[in-house]
């Protein structure tokens, strides 16, 4: 300020100038007194009510009063939650019922990309270096070994949790009408579920999952027509360097090719196959109405046979 | 500067191409070569008329005193018997011997038949006979040795292959030839540092050595325009050109100075 | 009884999972068939009382007037959901923590493992291939199995038991069900992980797994039995054996159906009951082919010069 | 339902689920924690190790640094300290003065230099910018004026104000430049002088500190204080070694890059102290698992020519170098790491990995165990069964090189054949020039085809050498009715061990009639030709030969604790119950003389007939090798490594008359064996002794060329345990608890005793399998075709060790390449030279490495007489010409006529024999002990001056002082003289001895070769020359030399006639010139033939 005012001085031009320029100042310099004070309380007055300023309203777009609308929109307003219905059946919150299983192979999908994602991060899909990869991640890397086995264990359970869902939906009848196709769907992923996990098992490049892989493939051999040793194989002229098990593994020997190939499915291939179908399914659950129960059960009786 | 590229970007292929046709035509052209190169190969003789046959001969003369033969001494080896003088340059007279003559030019590609009979060469008294050879390329020269010693026969050519083998007395001549034409071919014994001599190999039947009268003749030329060379180990060579019509006879006289 | 064998083999770490399995799939069922009895002993007490069907809630759960019907899913769902998620990453954590995953030697082709077992949930095909040929137990089975599967709800006519649990309502698709997937699979998992050992070949639980362990076995064909010699001879007994079969036991099958399952019988067109009827007759015939393998000695029931059954 | 209450409140809805999840996230909680902790020290185990240490270190150090300050002080309190001490004080007072002026000036200096710089620094900044400017200007006109600038802005004077005050004024730039520079140089200067100044007190410092180091036995207690305080700064952290040889071939999967944490619980390891269990253990505490991990490497020697830094530990220790999560990982002893640690009796086996191709490995206490399982491997006959790369490779390096042979034979016909071409071709030629090319190339091919000959010639003398290295570890079985007793063999086929307990002739578990059908076979097969008859010789005479010409370094006498001798060869103490006395003669006078010559290319043994028909005489030996028939070379000799002692007959008879005493019942009282002579079992006989591989180990006829029965072992011990045949014991090896060997003999074999742990391993299957070879057949029930063939070797628990530690080790390497150890230069001479040591049991009468015992120092007879054992070879290669050696290992008695004698050291009753090396071996055996003393080869000798009149004067009065009687022990050529002679004949030494080593020996023998009868202390170090020790003869006044040269010098020059002399003068009447046994050796010279005449 000073130096403004000497800088003016020495132009010396305007002395009208000046003086607006004095009064500006002290004006300034009054307000700040009265202003900032007032302004500093209703500052506080604003934080004391966090849930009301703009930001948490943009992010939270309703009030959290413990009100029907707020727990209904709670579920709505929210792209993670609005899978599920505002309201569910009573029952339908008894574990007895849905014994969890849907939403745990969810969460344990969820777990396994997560922790799969932090193993790619250790892992070359080569001969050379995948078995050291994985001696790399028990012995050096922080929680490596730790996240190797939450994955390894994490797909066991989610193969258990797919196939205990399963039976579930089975015992409940809740594949029948409208739900027919999501079943269908079900048993889809339940496939990719199995194949998952099959494809992961090289991935160590160990003996325990060669000879696994070399086992299971070698089944492919037996195809019927597309096999070398199938039924009909060697009449279509199918040899082991043209057959779907050489498809299957880039070659006629479980070997570099096969670990691309099983890594590529394994970590791109089949997730992306697999969440296109989960989506459908969500998607299902709700259009067909919801989980199917606890309904009220159904009398003999009470059936109408369509007319025929 | 842009049409440069567009030129090095078209040009490139069709560089390619060009070379790749090259290649092909190459290839073409060799093979159509070859039945055509097979007939050369051959020593198939170009048939000469004989009636038309002409012949050249004369006198190879020497200019000035002829040194004295200085005599070797022998005593090394006494096998060696008799005398022997040093024989680079033999002249008396006025003549020179040892020259060879022959048609160096004007026969073109003619080839002439490789006679059957083998030229001797004999090596006796440590020394040989005759001192100055001439054999058609091919031709078998058939080297004896009547002397009581061994002998090793050594040339030591420029554009033929080299040998050196030894011959003891009494033994079965060496039957060898020479493939290539060359002239004045150094032979010698690496036993007896003294015995030289010199092998002219020559394609054609037409040469001659001269005598101790100089005196040489050539016969059975078809006519044509020729180049006689005369060449002696010492002095050198001398061309004479010579044009000789059909049944002509012609002298040729040389003269060599010191 | 040789408890160390058998403790390394349960103790393996790959084999937790199926030492797991079996207890919550007992948990399950029982955790299943307590709600289905007392639904089935809900449902009788109404068939029996039309008036009290009028008015009932019709679940075996309590219910009070004036409970809301529905509930809210924050927090009443969700809270249960997030607990579910907790209580699994706590059994993962202590599972990861406590068991680490295997890594064995290098994979070296020219070092058969011996025995050479494919990952857990595959082993019942892998059991399959002592009975049938590989193309049957890896190839035509597993796809047999995934559209058996898918068409359930489309052959599943009885629109009773939908949303709750029941046996008497679905006896005939609940024990199929459960003949399917504990006699079949699980039990087939369990096989293969615990019974098969060296060479594939059987150690009851307890027997020491020795590799050297040589075993006298012949197993002949049906149509040798019969001392049928011929190829042409062979594929046409094969084709009359297996058809046959499911003649007969298409036959069977329908008489039976017919008579304890009379309204599904009637609600199925043609085409469901004969999918149904081939499905059903397959996976029967699995077990009957064990049988023939494992008392009978018999290896291939219909011989042809591209495949054998 | 049937009448239930309703509750009030609907459950769904009101019942909390707070206390599930206070549970629940509690759980949680406490699970995350128990992930921390456990990645933190669950599986860092190493910290509680590195805490540990901290602790039981300081410790250690504290008491190690109070027993250094005691040695200290010690040491400070002698003399010598105290001179270098008041020297150091004195140089560093004389130099305090001036270096107390230079730094007063040098810190004037440098403050003067701070203030001019202030200003010129920032004026050079600006006359460097500008100067940058001009330079990139591309218009001349303002170059031109910038420049002019630039030159006002320097003649711009400047003003700088001195540290003293003043201000002082520098007219231009380059004044001011010049200044700042004055002033640098200035300073530099000084510190120069300074440091000239300083140097000889640190010098001096340095004296006194490096007494103080090099006298104390440990550290001192600086450098302990710093290892403390290293100590006690320690932070919990991995300690890794990270080899990183990249290379792409590596087979094992993380060895690109060798990681290796032992050293995070081994932290003791490298440290400079010598750390033991005991001196870790915590007070009055016996030695914990801490303790035992704490140690220092036991073998400092190998740590520094193996770098830790450079190899890591995995490489020769194996384990899992990386694992850092328990001790059981580390170590790598679970189930499916591939290489696990070494155990602890069998450490060395990490030698082997890349020290295959060496026969002897020994470092120190290193290396004994797996040198000798190398030993036995060989000795023992292992390699007649089982190939072992290295090992037996003559029949090999036969095969190899006929087929080598073959190829160069046919590379010159197309050679030839191309010559040929091109020579056509050249005829041809279109011009000389390429006539001329073509023709140089056939003379080039014709030159090439010339070398190969020249090839072929030496392959050819090469398959003679080989010829002649072929042994066989047992006696040649065509000369069994020669030789033997033929009622012996059975007895003996069924348990070796009975009859000779210490035979390397295993046991094969053979039965009755398997013994009668191999005896019949052997018996049948064997040559029937006649051998001379000898007349009967004096046992008496005999039985001293026997004990002293050096027999038993290899063979021995008697039996149990009587026995005495090596057990390289047989054991003689029965031997007359099997021999026959004619063969023993003459295996006895020469053991290599062959009944009939072999013909390895017909396969026949060649008789006098085939001789006859080519009308040649039947003369066989290494000169006449070539087979009449066909030319090929023959097997001349016995294939025996059994040297010829050149015994004259008479004396091969007196041994073979006492030889044939030895025994302990009479021959004649053997059981009749005569149905060996039945032709029925000669076949099933040849199927046994096939199905056994006999013919590994013996010559046999018929079956010289069986290969091996056994597998390969070059990679035994990386093979998967799997492929290793348990049989039915594979159960009970995985769980230990129970030995299956029941045998007590072989029980006793186990080196670890019977099992408790599981063994189910490559140890395991290795001790077990050498303990009781048939130990799989257990419980099998098998046709005795198919039975284990493995035979019994009775080996002794160390022996078992030993082998099992050179099988562990043999592996095929997962290491880098560059670990190998496959030198090309003298360290290859070395290791090819210990396999021919090792093949002739030079080692039973020679030292060769410091340490070793021979047989012959142990046996009674040289207690009291060490100078009559065979010299001591430490440094051969430097004490003799390899020339002389050459011709020396020919023929060692230095004679072609008079050969019954040693040629150097013709004092010792222990003889030097004739091994008939082949030119092979020979060249192998010279280089060998040129290359263990880093001889340069091949050796020039060193010329010798010749001796004035007056030195050979002053050497002489020095060569027969009182105080240095040299001829009292050497040996002079007088008999009477020499029968008490202890040493050489001085007029061997030219030709043989090099100079540079025979003024080491003069100098301190002891040092080269301990406990020689030659005196240390002869000469003593005087102004840095070599002084006779004694009373120095007066005309040596004035000479400034050593004296050790001049004797030297004169002993090369020595003449019989001067030694006779110089003895006469000592008093000795008869000298070497008239001495009739002085046979003219060929090794003495011009010198030796000049005293003759």
């Amino acid at each position: 300020m000073a130096e403004e005012n000497k800088g003016n001085g020495n132009n010396g031009k305007s002395v009208g100038l000046l003086d607006r320029v004095k009064t500006g100042v002290k004006e300034d310099l009054a307000s700040l007194t009265t202003d900032l004070p007032a302004k500093a309380k209703e500052q506080v007055e604003i934080l004391k009510k966090p849930t009301k300023t703009q930001l948490f309203t943009s992010i939270f777009r309703h009030k959290h009063d413990d009100t029907p609308r707020n727990r209904a929109l709670g579920v709505l307003s929210n792209v993670f939650l609005h899978l599920h219905p505002a309201k569910i059946n009573r029952d339908a919150v008894r574990y007895s019922y849905t014994w969890g299983m849907g939403g745990i192979t969810f969460y344990l999908f969820f777990v396994l990309t997560l922790t799969g994602v932090l193993l790619m991060f250790y892992y070359h899909p080569s001969k050379v270096q995948a078995f050291r990869d994985v001696l790399y991640l028990e012995h050096d890397v922080p929680y490596g070994k730790l996240l190797r086995n939450m994955h390894r264990w994490a797909a066991h359970l989610m193969v258990i949790a797919v196939e205990l869902h399963m039976f579930r939906v089975f015992l409940t009848g809740s594949y029948k009408k409208p739900r027919e196709f999501n079943w269908t769907v079900g048993v889809i992923l339940l496939v990719l579920t199995l194949l998952l996990s099959f494809t992961g098992y090289l991935l160590p490049d160990d003996q325990l999952g060669f000879w696994a892989v070399t086992v299971g493939t070698n089944m492919a051999r037996a195809t019927p027509l597309l096999g070398h040793e199938g039924p009909f194989g060697s009449q279509l002229g199918m040899t082991p360097y043209n057959d779907v098990r050489f498809g299957l593994l880039g070659g006629s020997i479980v070997d570099a090719n096969a670990l691309l190939r099983s890594y590529i499915w394994h970590c791109i291939g089949i997730p992306i196959i697999a969440s296109v179908f989960m989506i459908l399914h969500f998607w299902r659950v709700r259009k067909d109405g919801g989980i199917s129960g606890p309904a009220p059960v159904v009398l003999d009786s009470e059936i109408k046979e369509a007319k025929k | 500067m842009k049409t440069k590229t567009w030129i090095r970007i078209l040009g490139l292929p069709v560089l390619s191409g060009l070379i790749v046709l090259a290649g092909c035509g190459k290839k073409e052209t060799e093979t159509a070569e070859q039945p055509a190169a097979q007939p050369a190969a051959g020593p198939a003789a170009t048939p000469i008329d004989p009636a038309t046959v002409a012949s050249v001969s004369g006198t190879v003369k020497f200019d000035g005193a002829a040194p004295p033969a200085s005599k070797i001494d022998m005593s090394q080896d006494p096998a060696c018997k008799g005398t022997n003088t040093v024989e680079n340059i033999v002249a008396g007279g006025g003549h020179l011997a040892n020259v060879f003559v022959y048609v160096k030019e004007g026969l073109g590609n003619r080839s002439f038949e490789i006679p059957k009979e083998a030229i001797t060469l004999d090596q006796s008294g440590c020394k040989y006979h005759p001192h100055v050879l001439g054999v058609m390329a091919g031709q078998t020269v058939k080297i004896v040795n009547s002397d009581p010693t061994t002998h090793n026969i050594h040339p030591t050519p420029k554009d033929n292959r080299e040998w050196n083998e030894s011959q003891a007395p009494k033994t079965a001549p060496l039957e060898k030839n020479f493939a290539r034409e060359e002239i004045l071919l150094p032979v010698k014994c690496n036993q007896h540092p003294w015995m030289k001599m010199y092998v002219n190999v020559v394609k054609s039947p037409f040469y001659a050595v001269t005598g101790a009268d100089g005196k040489f003749d050539i016969k059975g030329l078809p006519p044509g325009d020729y180049t006689l060379a005369f060449v002696h180990e010492k002095f050198g060579e001398q061309d004479q050109k010579v044009t000789l019509a059909a049944k002509d006879s012609k002298t040729v006289d040389v003269t060599f100075k010191p | 009884m040789d408890w160390k064998q058998l403790w390394q083999i349960l103790s393996a770490p790959d084999n937790i999972p199926i030492v797991a399995m079996i207890p919550l799939l007992a948990f399950y069922i029982f955790l299943a068939w307590r709600q289905a009895h007392a639904n089935d002993v809900l449902i009788e007490q109404l068939a029996g009382d039309p008036a009290l069907a009028k008015t009932h809630h019709r679940k075996a759960w309590p219910f009070k007037p004036g409970w809301q019907k529905e509930v809210h899913v924050w927090p009443f769902l969700l809270r249960v959901e997030f607990l579910a998620a907790i209580i699994v990453t706590i059994i993962l954590m202590v599972w990861s923590i406590t068991l680490n995953a295997p890594l064995e030697e290098p994979a070296n082709p020219n070092l058969t493992m011996n025995p050479a077992k494919v990952p857990w949930y595959f082993l019942g095909l892998q059991e399959m291939l002592v009975y049938f040929d590989p193309w049957i137990a890896g190839v035509v089975m597993p796809t047999l199995i995934i559209i058996g599967l898918m068409v359930i709800p489309y052959i599943d006519t009885n629109p009773l038991g939908c949303g709750y649990y029941t046996w008497k309502q679905r006896k005939f698709a609940i024990g199929t069900f459960l003949f399917g997937f504990i006699i079949l699979w699980v039990s087939m998992i369990f096989i293969g992980t615990f019974i098969r050992g060296p060479g594939w070949q059987w150690f009851w639980p307890g027997q020491t797994w020795d590799h050297n362990r040589l075993i006298y076995e012949v197993n002949r064909d049906l149509p040798d039995i019969f001392g049928i010699t011929s190829n042409w001879a062979k594929g046409v007994f094969g084709a009359i054996v297996v058809g046959g079969y499911f003649t007969l036991g298409g036959l069977a099958v329908n008489a039976f159906f017919r008579r304890h399952n009379a309204k599904d019988f009637k609600r199925m067109s043609l085409l469901q009951y004969s999918i149904m009827m081939t499905f059903f007759l397959t996976m029967v015939a699995l077990p009957i082919k064990m049988g023939l393998r494992l008392l009978f000695h018999i290896k291939y029931v219909w011989i042809t010069p591209w495949f054998n059954v | 339902m049937p009448e239930k209450p309703i509750p009030e409140n609907d459950p769904i809805v009101s019942k909390s689920l707070a206390p599930h999840y206070v549970i629940s996230m509690v759980i949680l909680m406490a699970t995350l924690f128990w992930a921390l902790w456990d990645e933190d020290f669950g599986q860092r185990p190493w910290k509680a190790f590195q805490h540990e240490w901290k602790d039981r270190y300081s410790t250690f150090l504290k008491n190690a640094r109070t027993q250094s300050r005691e040695s200290q002080k010690e040491i400070e309190g002698s003399a010598d300290y105290q001179k270098l001490k008041q020297d150091y004080e004195a140089a560093s007072q004389n130099a305090a003065p001036r270096i107390k002026e230079i730094n007063e000036k040098l810190h004037d200096l440098g403050a003067k230099i701070l203030a001019v710089q202030n200003v010129f620094t920032d004026r050079r900044a600006y006359v460097n910018a500008s100067t940058y400017d001009i330079e990139t200007e591309t218009s001349p006109s303002a170059k031109q004026r910038k420049q002019r600038n630039l030159d006002e802005y320097k003649k711009e004077p400047s003003t700088v104000e001195m540290p003293d005050g003043k201000k002082q004024t520098f007219k231009s730039f380059d004044e001011l430049e010049e200044t700042y520079n004055d002033l640098k140089n200035e300073r530099t200067q000084l510190s120069a002088e300074l440091g000239e100044l300083i140097k000889p007190v640190n010098e001096k410092k340095e004296l006194m500190d490096s007494y103080l180091t090099d006298h104390m036995v440990n550290l001192t207690p600086s450098q302990l204080t710093n290892l403390q305080n290293g100590v006690e700064a320690l932070t919990p952290k991995i300690r890794q070694i990270n080899v990183s040889e990249h290379n792409a071939d590596i087979v094992r999967e993380d060895s690109s890059n060798i990681v290796d944490r032992c050293e995070s619980c081994h932290m003791g390891i490298r440290e400079p102290v010598n750390l033991t269990a005991t001196s870790m253990a915590l007070k009055g505490k016996k030695p914990d698992e801490y303790a035992r991990a704490f140690t220092s490497h036991p073998e400092r020697d190998l740590l520094k020519i193996h770098d830790p830094d450079k190899f890591g530990c995995s490489p020769c220790h194996q384990g899992n170098g990386r694992a850092t999560t328990s001790v059981e990982k580390a170590h790598g002893t679970y189930e499916h790491w591939l290489w696990p640690i070494f155990p602890r009796g069998n450490f060395e086996a990490g030698c082997q990995i890349c020290h295959a191709a060496d026969i002897v490995l020994v470092s120190n206490d290193v290396g004994w165990a797996l040198s000798e399982g190398k030993d036995l491997f060989r000795q023992r006959g292992c390699m007649g069964c089982h190939r072992y790369e290295g090992y037996d490779k003559e029949p090999e390096d036969l095969l190899s090189i006929g087929q080598e042979i073959k190829l160069l034979e046919q590379q010159k016909k197309d050679n030839l054949k191309q010559a040929t071409d091109f020579m056509q071709q050249a005829d041809k030629a279109e011009s000389n020039d390429e006539a001329n090319r073509l023709n140089d190339r056939a003379v080039a091919l014709k030159v090439t085809n010339s070398k190969l000959d020249l090839r072929i010639v030496q392959l050819d003398r090469t398959t003679k050498s080989l010829l002649q290295d072929l042994k066989k570890v047992g006696p040649n079985l065509k000369d069994v009715r020669l030789k033997l007793n033929r009622n012996w063999i059975p007895v003996w086929l069924k348990k070796p061990t009975d009859f000779r307990a210490t035979t390397k002739m295993p046991n094969f578990r053979l039965n009755d009639e398997q013994i009668k059908a191999i005896s019949a076979y052997i018996w049948q097969s064997g040559l029937k030709d006649s051998l001379p008859k000898h007349k009967p010789g004096n046992a008496a005479h005999g039985k001293e030969l026997v004990e002293s010409r050096g027999c038993l370094a290899c063979h021995s006498l008697g039996e149990g604790g009587q026995l005495q001798g090596g057990t390289f060869a047989a054991n003689l103490t029965r031997v007359g119950e099997k021999a026959n006395y004619d063969y023993l003669v003459r295996w006895v006078h020469n053991a290599r003389e062959r009944t009939r010559p072999f013909c390895p290319y017909e396969k026949k043994d060649i008789g006098p007939e085939d001789y006859k028909k080519k009308g040649l005489p039947f003369v066989y030996d290494l000169d006449h090798s070539k087979c009449p028939n066909d030319g090929h070379e023959l097997q001349v000799q016995n294939m025996t490594v059994m040297p010829s002692l050149r015994l004259s007959i008479p004396d091969a008879e007196d041994i073979a008359s006492y030889l044939i005493t030895l025994k302990k019942m009479e021959p004649s009282a053997y059981t009749d064996a005569s149905f060996m002579d039945d032709p029925n079992l000669k076949d099933e006989g040849k199927k046994w002794i096939r199905n056994f591989g006999c013919a590994g180990c013996h010559e046999i006829s018929g079956l010289e060329d069986e290969g091996r029965i056994g597998t390969e072992l070059t990679a035994e011990g990386s093979k998967p345990v799997e492929r290793l045949d348990f049989a039915l014991l594979t159960e009970v090896a995985q769980r230990g608890g129970h030995e299956p060997i029941t045998d007590a003999e072989d029980l006793a074999r186990l080196p670890e005793g019977p099992a408790k742990e599981p063994w189910y391993d490559h140890k395991g299957f290795f001790e077990h399998k050498l303990a009781e070879p048939n130990i799989w057949d257990k419980g099998k029930i098998k046709p005795e075709i198919e039975k284990l063939r493995m035979p019994n070797l009775h080996l002794t628990k160390e022996q078992i060790r030993s082998l099992t530690t050179f099988l562990l080790g043999s592996q095929e390497n997962p290491l880098p390449p560059n670990f190998q150890y496959r030198p090309l230069d003298y360290r290859r001479d070395i290791q090819e030279g210990w396999w021919v040591v090792k093949k002739y049991n030079c080692m039973g009468c020679h030292q060769l490495i410091p340490g070793q015992k021979t047989i012959l120092m142990g046996m009674a007879r040289y207690q009291e007489a060490q100078e009559q054992l065979p010299p001591k070879l430490l440094t051969e290669g430097a004490r003799v010409d390899p020339e002389w050696m050459l011709r020396f290992l020919k023929n060692p008695a230095l004679n072609d006529k008079d050969t019954n004698r040693n040629g150097v050291r013709s004092y010792l009753q222990v003889r030097m024999p004739t091994f008939s090396f082949s030119e092979n071996e020979l060249g192998k055996l010279v280089r060998f002990f040129q290359a263990l003393s880093r001889q340069p080869f091949p050796y020039i000798p060193e010329e010798v001056p010749m001796l004035t009149a007056k030195e050979t004067e002053m050497a002489r009065s020095l060569f027969s002082s009182t105080a240095a009687p040299c001829l009292k022990c050497h040996a002079t050529g007088d008999p009477a003289h020499d029968r008490v002679a202890t040493a050489p004949n001085f007029l061997q030494a030219r030709g043989r001895l090099k100079p540079d080593w025979m003024e080491r020996w003069m100098i301190d023998p002891q040092a080269i070769s301990p406990g020689t009868s030659m005196p240390s202390g002869l000469f003593r170090r005087e102004n840095n020359h070599w002084v006779f020790s004694g009373p120095i003869p007066s005309s040596f006044q004035g000479y400034d030399k050593d004296h050790t040269r001049l004797l030297v010098d004169y002993i090369l020059q020595l003449t019989a006639e001067e030694q006779r002399r110089v003895a006469a003068a000592m008093g000795r009447a008869r000298a070497a010139a008239d001495s009739p046994s002085f046979g003219g050796s060929n090794g003495t010279g011009k010198a030796g033939r000049a005293g003759i005449k």
